[in-house]
């Protein structure tokens, strides 16, 4: 290991002494994102599956809802890339087009979760007080459910259906957010520029959103990066259970709860098979994508 | 709070092991065999279900033994009995030396007081119910100004049931209808009857007693050595799952660890019949799927849609049912023409309303179809089944230019499915859907119709119709049965031609037996209800 | 000698507590007494030093003053060009105004920037605050500001990662300077820098003071600095003023022994220069809970039976002409010629 | 430390009475009650209303909300949790019955991946950059990726339908340990080593963070062999925030195998929530709520007694 | 003859030292070049900015470099009773060289907060430097532990030995740091600047103590600090940093009277001297230290210096002004007048 680091650096030495490594303009952290190589591979192939499902139209000319009878259940052949359902429905279009419904209740609980959170967080942690301990109990109370026995419970009290469960998780996702921000906040409190704006008599609302919160940013998004997979996985697995989002409507968690009939599972892999694939990439993508985040906006962590 | 149980402590004990004098001698010789169906939280009562579950089967014996086909046959705990001509008069002679599990006698008591406390409960089987109202003084005991059903007359082992109307499913309730030893029933609620302590371990008077309960993991059913015709040889061990569609069976069969199930779901008799050393039956039964049309007016007073039975003819043309039959229930489906199953006695000439786009499109174009109405299909299944079914529905009413949304019902099912009108004539609906998706099974072909009378209490689809009435009630009034036969041919015609129902398919169910089972039923009847599968002379191989 | 000069700002036995919380409760089980009871005169166009090691409430003086820590007692009144009001029961209105007369310098050039605007952003909502809408007027006015401190005026569309720690403590100033204070309290303001920096940010204080008329209260524990801009200097001990005087006087006649030992602790880079080191016993005590009377006593070498349970005054002494502050029951007791000890 | 537990407790009623309070008002909202889940849909045509309504009225569903709720609060409060609305067992019993099953996996699955991911991220922090940390991060990662289900659906495919390796559930002969850890090994497995990656990752950045402390230089300034170095003076910093994490992670296993326990057949306290939860059986629901929410309280309590253990700089107060 | 002698006192000599960074893929050649000795039972200071490079020469004579950086070349070479020792050779954590740690050359830390590990009791991190050098049963070495912080002055030594660090004052910590580094009769000790955290009166107290035992023990100090103050006071030796280099070294009072580098004389000039009041002039230095990535060719200074010629642009050589006092300055007969 040494033996390769010494190489290394004797590389740089050399380029160093042709006078090279001129101009980097860009971003540090843009620059140690890019750097991270899973990194990359995550932004690819997020972008691609998000890509696929968005132009879901042009790459398939299947209906996701196209019952035809006369061909089910059928191995993937050419008509069918990834052959057909028990009604059959060409699955690689309902993959494509479930991966809008996940994809949006992933990527929307998550954004949802984050703006209650941010908004809150922020003006609590800078101004702290009455609001802040309110609020502080309400999350608390919230979060002192084990996740999924709180989406059960709230699955029932609200019933099944994808705007629900999209308020559902923003109601259990929130509060992490929350907490997150309102952490940060405290600590870039009492940062001396915070002081400084203060002491202007600046609108806390400003300081707050405008001054403060651009510098907590960087957490947030990683949260949100993490959050959208977690809330992807949870969706799935709640449509597994079939409590998630109504059957009729195609997500990756619903095509895969077909996978629970043991002889599907046995028989007709391409069924359940490539959903999983494609649930764990994408999920894997994100994650990627959010360590990647992380060790390019946090300071400590050199490379 | 729930007052259905006063001393929860005694509750996990098991009656029959701790009676003295009953160990028994010997266990059983044979070997074990295994079933699901277990009890998950509790024993399901055998008043509502009475053979669904494989326990209540083995556990209680009932007066009289049906056929393969529901006939009556001979006395099971009852000697002989004997029907009046006119079928107002019934009379059982219980056998001589009859126990519980709990080694207590059984007694002609016994039976009236089952059949009085099974008219207080919730839930009771809608045969046994219409049967036991129809006892002379069974009115006045419910209603509550008579303390006991003067009609039922017990005379040592003697009980005479006398009927103040006719009562045609009389002998076939008493064939699924098991009496319970009462006093384990003495002060407590009849309401909260399923929540009672009995059901934690019930005591029984069948071939098997329960042996060991672990409810959750399994449960395990031994001999009665003094059962009254012979113990059996071998013991029972049963793994639990809800009702009748165990999503483990398959796993369960390639560990080993079913010799006897059945199963209605088509993908799991598939798979099974993959399984080495299982042998997998189809049989038909009263099971029918369909669908409900709404056809009162709506709240607000508009017209039902479905009222126009040109429009309902429609759906059934427009629906390829062979085809989803064959394909997404792997030929396991029958499509249906009618609330009754195709049996011997069922009208001859009716209309299959075969896949036929064209005709639903022209009764379509006659009845005025509203290209913009959606239809508002409503169905309770949870599973992915019923979820493809409905797809492929509404693709083929699409295809004939209907457009329909299909969900879920959740909620307080009774009143959303089941609430009637006010009004039975005129409305307006107390329900919402257009449609709904559901199962009827039944024990009697009355069961299947007689809802459809005017002022029923669960009828929330079919307005009054006076000769729909008059068909239901010539198949009630007589106890001949030829007569009986030719009404309810009559009236699956009348049906057939209005679809006051729409029915989709008969489901068969599918029995499904190892080889370690040697000898087992001698005939192949449905294995939701009791008939003489003589279960404590099969013969089982050994571990 | 003395003449009358005009007060700007007087403090009146100002309290600053912060209440200790403990337990799931969260009960207060006491108070830190970070300013515990100061009473002093900031007088127009004076630099005012205050020393005192860490933790002894100098910077929670300077916040209470600027309003960004609530005080819990005392008077701040402050003369608004003849108008004196106390700060602490100004409205929201006044307050703003105020704010428009005092500000604050930090100390630390990393935080004291926000990282993530450039120097125009972070300046500009104090100048539209203060009523410059135009865009145009306030680019203006921070250029011209950022040229004040000896910076490029482009600078301001850069980002503070881009400046050493000296541009961003010139920066600070050129923020602390945009409304035209005529108080600025700096809080460290060179403690964080190198040597060789921290003399130019000095120099650029004192040219400021001069070309703007301005009062500092210059907060620091660098007792060679402090002597270097201030015309008085306070010594702070425990949340207290123990001794104030003119600076030449206080180096010249050390009264206090807690500010002799201060004096004596540095290390001074003149190779010729023989220190008697007073080496002080002990740690600085905890501000929850300070010794009983003279909080210094019980480090203090000249430690009597009074000091022990009596909390000395801060007393004038009028010495060289000068007035001298001191809080020693020895000084005063000796002035009353009744000690006899050495000092 | 008495007193502080003690205070600690009475700083949870408050809590607990809000969130009971929340949960019985939410199910309040809910469309239809237990009684409409007791008999079966196809079923509930043979009853009439009127018997429905009597059902209701025998199980006391009839009183306003207030007094059911207080009523319900009184009986908690008197130590009797109720009856099941489904099967009249008492729910004491019933949360017992299942909760055995569901803490052996549980306990086995946390066992696993403390063990497993603290091992594999300390290797991978000391290893830092080489591709063993390369690897182990994109496994890591992997294993954080996979749906549970997917993963466990899989393992019963290969594991036990198609190589018939372990049986999921025991024959009645069965009873022997080796036999119960059969069938114990696969689902613990499955939810351990999806568990597993995250424990790793926690650790390996704690670790990375320890390591980064100053202290490790003056460790490393006296001599102190490596292992001294990294294990008894970065591992042991870093092993704080490790058990802070399996702590909070110990109620969210009782809830969380709820998969797990459906696709392995395994009854548990989450399935049996699950189909509470579907029956509105509400005696069972808030039971079952209210521990696994005491069970959040109690460990948040068991993380701060061990912080404290661990940490010295941490007192209870 | 007085040669000799000096030669002889040497305890650690670094000569023509550099130690590169290779932090992002870029190289700082954070020290370029650095000679110096140790002597026996003396004090050399270094001084110099933030950033010049002091800490990373006491890193590398303990190698302890973190791990993107190396010892290009020079020699770290250690006169130990036993002969030379190349300490740059040695493996980085080797026997060897972990054997010098600590009980030859021991070091202790700017912050005593963060230097001492906060779940182990002093007295276990004393005891631990205790035994892992001198063969001492955990009783002898808690004993032992005990002394020592009764030498550094610790009020009730017997139970403070089992307290925590977050027990401890500042001042308290640093004496505690300095009790583990003198565990083992240390022949250097190296302190990088061991009061910047910590009060003036504390720093007092401090230096008071770090001077006492280094005549007790004749133990050689490398000091690293910024303040001259200190460096006057407490030094033998000197050596001003800047920019990786040492740019003047020599005795302590020689350098200070007579600073031959511009950058000496003007950082002298720079600070304010207590005492003087008001009316003393300070002479800033212009601009400020050039960025470690970009660095000037040439003597490193010469952008801030006045006295800049051409000849700047290229490395000015050690030149001697007298027997010690070494240069790195074109110039530097001007700047002595
Ligand atoms: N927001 C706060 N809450 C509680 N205590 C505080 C707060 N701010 C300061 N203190 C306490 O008040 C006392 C005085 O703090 P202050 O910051 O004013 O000291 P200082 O003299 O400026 O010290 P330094 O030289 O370290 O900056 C300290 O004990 C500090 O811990
Ligand atoms: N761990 C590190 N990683 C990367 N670069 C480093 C590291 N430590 C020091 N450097 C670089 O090496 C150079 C010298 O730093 P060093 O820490 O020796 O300065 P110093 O003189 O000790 O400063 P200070 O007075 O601030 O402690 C600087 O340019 C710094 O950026
Ligand atoms: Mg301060
Ligand atoms: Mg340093």
């Amino acid at each position: 290991m040494s033996r390769k680091l010494d190489r290394k650096f004797d590389r740089i030495l050399e380029r160093e002494e042709k006078g090279l490594n001129g101009g980097k303009t860009m971003n540090r952290s843009l620059r140690k994102f890019l750097k991270n190589r899973l990194a990359i591979v995550g932004v690819v192939l997020f972008a691609l599956i998000l890509l696929a499902s968005i132009f879901a139209p042009l790459l398939t000319s299947y209906d996701p809802l196209g019952v035809d009878m006369s061909s089910v259940l059928e191995a993937p052949s050419r008509e069918h890339i990834l052959g057909t359902d028990k009604i059959g429905r060409d699955i690689f279009s309902r993959v494509l087009y479930g991966g809008r419904i996940s994809i949006l209740v992933g990527l929307g609980s998550a954004l949802g979760a984050a703006f209650i959170g941010v908004l809150l967080g922020a003006y609590a942690g800078y101004k702290g007080g009455k609001i802040d301990k309110f609020i502080l109990r309400v999350s608390e109370i919230f979060m002192s459910f084990p996740q999924i026995v709180l989406v059960l419970l709230l699955v029932t009290i609200l019933g099944q259906s994808l705007t629900n469960l999209l308020i559902i998780f923003i109601l259990t996702g929130w509060g992490s957010v929350y907490r997150m921000t309102r952490a940060r906040m405290l600590s870039i409190r009492e940062e001396e520029y915070v002081q400084a704006l203060r002491a202007f008599g600046l609108n806390d609302f400003i300081v707050a959103y405008k001054h403060m919160l651009p510098n907590a940013i960087g957490p947030i998004l990683v949260n949100i990066t993490l959050s959208t997979a977690m809330f992807i996985l949870e969706e799935a697995a709640l449509s597994f259970l079939g409590l998630g989002v109504p059957l009729e409507i195609a997500t990756w968690g619903n095509i895969l709860n077909a996978a629970q009939d043991q002889s599907v599972l046995l028989n007709n892999w391409w069924i359940w098979l490539p959903v999983g694939v494609v649930i764990s990439l994408f999920v894997m993508a994100v994650n990627f994508m959010g360590d990647g985040l992380r060790d390019s906006t946090d300071p400590t962590q050199q490379g | 709070g729930c007052s259905s149980n006063e001393d929860p402590a005694e509750t996990p004990e098991t009656p029959g092991a701790e009676t003295p004098g009953e160990t028994p001698e010997e266990p059983a010789e044979g070997g074990v065999i295994y079933s699901n169906g277990g009890p998950i939280e509790f024993f399901e009562h055998p008043w509502l279900n009475p053979g669904s579950f494989l326990y209540n089967k083995t556990l209680f014996d009932h007066l009289i033994v049906a056929d393969e086909n529901l006939n009556p046959e001979e006395g099971q705990l009852a000697a002989d009995y004997n029907i009046s001509e006119d079928g107002m008069n019934l009379e059982f002679n219980l056998k001589e030396d009859l126990f519980w599990h709990d080694g207590e006698a059984i007694t002609a008591d016994d039976v009236k007081e089952s059949i009085e406390y099974a008219l207080k409960i919730s839930g009771l089987n809608a045969v046994f119910a219409s049967t036991f109202n129809a006892i002379k003084g069974a009115e006045e005991f419910v209603a509550g100004t008579a303390d006991e059903i003067a009609g039922i007359v017990v005379d040592g082992n003697n009980i005479k049931i006398e009927f103040a109307k006719l009562a045609p499913d009389a002998l076939l309730t008493f064939t699924q209808f098991a009496p319970l030893p009462m006093k384990h029933f003495e002060g407590e609620d009849p309401l909260n009857f399923q929540q009672s302590a009995f059901w934690q371990s019930p005591v029984g008077s069948g071939p098997f007693m329960v042996e060991e309960v672990k409810l959750n993991e399994y449960t395990t059913l031994k001999p009665f050595d003094k059962y009254h015709a012979g113990a059996p040889s071998f013991s029972i061990y049963l793994t639990p799952s809800p009702g009748d569609s165990d999503p483990n069976l398959v796993t369960n069969a390639q560990a080993g660890m079913v010799d006897y199930a059945f199963t209605k779901s088509v993908e799991a008799a598939n798979s099974l019949k993959e399984v080495e050393g299982l042998n997998v039956t189809q049989v038909d039964i009263r099971y029918t799927r369909l669908f409900y049309p709404n056809k009162f007016p709506k709240a607000d007073g508009t017209p039902s849609p479905l009222a126009d039975a040109k429009v309902r003819q429609a759906i059934a043309y427009a629906i390829d049912m062979a085809a989803i039959a064959e394909n997404l229930f792997k030929g396991a489906a029958v499509p249906a023409n009618s609330l009754s199953p195709n049996e011997a006695t069922k009208a001859t000439g009716l209309n299959d309303y075969d896949y036929n786009p064209e005709k639903a499109k022209e009764l379509l174009a006659e009845a005025n179809w509203d290209e913009d109405y959606e239809l508002d299909v409503v169905y309770y299944y949870t599973d992915q089944q019923t979820v493809d079914f409905m797809a492929a529905i509404q693709s083929y009413l699409k295809d004939v230019g209907i457009k329909m949304n299909f969900r879920l019902l959740e909620g307080d099912l009774g009143s959303l499915l089941w609430t009637p009108p006010a009004d039975p004539v005129n409305g307006p609906s107390a329900v919402e859907w257009d449609l709904a998706y559901a199962a009827n099974a039944a024990l009697s072909l009355h069961e299947y119709y007689d809802r459809y009378q005017t002022g029923s209490s669960s009828n929330s689809h079919t307005p009054s119709d006076p000769k729909l009435d008059e068909l239901i009630e010539a198949t009630n009034s007589t106890f001949d049965t030829d007569e009986i036969v030719a009404a309810f041919q009559e009236l699956q015609k009348y049906e057939n031609e209005t679809l006051f129902t729409i029915p989709l398919y008969y489901q068969p169910t599918f029995v499904i037996e190892s080889d370690k089972i040697v000898k087992g039923a001698p005939a192949y009847g449905n294995p939701q209800f009791n008939y003489n599968w003589e279960i404590q002379n099969w013969e089982v191989k050994a571990d | 000698m003395k003449k009358e000069r005009e007060v700007l700002l007087s403090l009146n036995n100002v309290k600053t507590y912060f209440p200790v919380k403990k337990g799931v409760m969260k009960k207060t089980v006491g108070y830190v007494k970070a300013v515990d009871d100061i009473s002093i005169d900031v007088y127009k166009g004076e630099t005012l030093g205050l020393v005192g090691e860490s933790g002894c409430g100098k910077t929670t003086l300077g916040k209470s003053i600027l309003q960004l820590v609530p005080a819990t007692d005392g008077e701040m009144n402050y003369n608004f060009d003849g108008d004196v009001k106390d700060l602490r029961t100004l409205d929201r209105k006044s307050l703003d105004a105020a704010r428009k007369r005092m500000q604050i310098v930090f100390q630390d050039p990393h935080s004291s920037l926000n990282p993530s605007f450039t120097i125009y952003q972070s300046l500009s909502d104090p100048l539209k605050k203060f009523g410059v809408e135009k865009k145009e007027d306030r680019r203006k006015i921070i250029g011209d500001l950022l040229e004040a401190v000896n910076m490029r005026a482009e600078y301001m569309d850069r980002y503070p990662h881009e400046f050493s720690g000296g541009q961003r403590q010139r920066i600070g100033i050129a923020r602390a300077l945009s409304v035209n204070p005529e108080l600025i309290v700096c809080d460290e303001a060179v403690s964080a820098l190198d040597v060789s920096i921290q003399a130019q940010v000095l120099n650029l204080l004192k040219k400021l003071k001069e070309e703007r008329d301005l009062t500092y209260i210059f907060i620091t524990h660098d007792l060679s600095v402090v002597e270097y801009i201030s015309d008085r200097i306070a010594v702070m001990y425990l949340g207290r003023i123990v001794e104030l005087a003119e600076a030449d006087e206080l180096y010249k006649n050390k009264l206090h022994p807690y500010t002799q030992a201060l004096l004596s602790a540095i290390f001074v880079a003149e190779p010729d220069r023989k220190t008697n080191r007073i080496i002080l016993e002990g740690d600085v005590p905890s501000p929850m809970n300070p010794p009983s009377g003279c909080s210094f006593h019980p480090r203090c070498s000249y430690c009597m039976d009074v000091c022990k349970v009596e909390r000395p005054a801060l007393k004038k002494y009028e010495i060289d002409g000068t007035d001298h502050y001191v809080a020693c029951h020895m000084v005063e007791q000796k002035k009353e010629g009744k000690y006899n000890g050495e000092i | 430390m008495f007193s502080y537990v003690i205070r600690r407790i009475l700083s949870l009623i408050p809590m607990i009475f809000i969130i009971t309070f929340l949960i019985y008002f939410g199910l309040e909202l809910t469309p239809g009650d237990a009684v409409s889940h007791l008999i079966p849909p196809d079923a509930l045509a043979n009853v009439s209303p009127e018997q429905l309504e009597a059902v209701r009225e025998s199980f006391g569903l009839n009183d306003p909300f207030l007094v059911r709720y207080f009523r319900w609060l009184g009986e908690m409060l008197q130590g009797n949790f109720g009856f099941s609305i489904s099967s009249g067992v008492s729910i004491s019993e019933i949360v017992m019955r299942n909760l055995s099953s569901t803490i052996e996996l549980s306990v086995a699955a946390l066992f696993i991946s403390t063990v497993l991911g603290s091992i594999l991220g300390l290797l991978s922090a000391l290893k830092k950059g080489t591709l063993a940390d390369n690897v182990l991060t994109v496994a890591g990662m992997i294993g954080v990726s996979i749906p549970q289900f997917f993963f466990g659906l899989v393992c019963i495919l290969l594991f036990v339908l198609k190589w018939r390796i372990f049986p999921i559930r025991l024959l009645p002969h069965q009873t022997s340990f080796v036999d119960e850890m059969k069938v114990l090994f696969l689902p613990a497995m499955v939810l351990g080593i999806s568990l597993t990656a995250g424990v790793m990752r926690y650790t390996r950045s704690s670790m990375l963070d320890a390591l980064n402390k100053d202290y490790i230089k003056t460790a490393r300034s006296k001599g102190l062999s490596e292992w001294r170095v990294n294990l008894v003076h970065g591992f042991r910093v870093a092993l704080t925030p490790v058990v802070v994490l399996i702590g909070f992670r110990l109620p969210m296993l009782i809830g969380g195998s709820v998969v797990i326990e459906s696709i392995f057949q395994r009854q548990g306290i989450g399935s049996t929530f699950v189909t509470a939860v579907r029956g509105q059986n509400y005696p069972l629901v808030m039971m079952i709520a209210l521990f696994s929410v005491i069970a959040v309280l109690v460990s948040s309590f068991v993380v701060d007694i061990l912080t404290a253990a661990l940490d010295p700089r941490v007192k209870l107060e | 003859m007085e040669k000799e002698t000096r030669e002889n006192d040497v305890i650690l000599r670094v000569k023509d030292l550099k130690t590169f960074f290779y932090t992002n893929n870029r190289c700082n050649r954070a020290i370029n070049g650095v000679s110096f000795d140790i002597r026996k039972g003396k004090t050399l200071s270094i001084v110099g900015e933030s950033g010049c490079g002091k800490s990373v020469t006491a890193s590398s004579i303990m190698q302890l470099l973190p791990e993107l950086s190396r010892i290009e070349e020079g020699e770290i070479t250690y006169f130990s009773s036993d002969g030379e020792v190349n300490i740059e050779k040695l493996p980085k954590n080797g026997k060897k060289m972990r054997s010098l740690r600590g009980s030859d050359i021991a070091m202790i830390f700017q912050d005593p907060m963060t230097a001492l590990n906060p779940v182990y009791t002093i007295g276990f991190q004393i005891v631990e430097n205790l035994r892992a050098h001198m063969n001492m049963s955990r009783k002898d070495a808690k004993k032992r532990a005990v002394e020592l912080l009764a030498q550094m002055g610790i009020p009730n030594p017997e139970q403070r030995v089992n307290e925590y660090p977050h027990q401890f004052s500042g001042g308290m910590r640093q004496r505690a740091m300095i009790a583990m580094a003198m565990s083992c009769n240390p022949k250097v000790l190296i302190a990088d600047e061991p009061t910047t955290a910590l009060d003036v009166t504390i720093q007092a107290q401090i230096f008071e103590l770090m001077m006492k035992l280094k005549e007790d023990f004749d133990t050689a100090i490398l000091l690293i600090t910024h303040d001259m103050g200190v460096v006057n006071e407490v030094s033998d030796d000197m050596a001003v940093m800047y920019m990786g280099n040492i740019v003047e070294s020599g005795e302590t009072r020689d350098v200070i009277k007579h600073p031959a580098h511009p950058y000496t004389k003007a950082l002298l000039q720079s600070i304010p001297i207590l005492g003087k009041g008001r009316n003393q002039d300070l002479e800033p230095i212009r601009g400020s230290t050039p960025d470690p990535y970009n660095r000037p060719v040439g003597c490193q200074f010469r952008d801030r210096c006045d006295y800049m010629t051409e000849k700047c642009g290229e490395m000015p050589p050690e030149e001697m002004v007298s027997e010690d006092h070494m240069v790195r300055c074109w110039h530097w007969k001007e700047v002595l007048k």
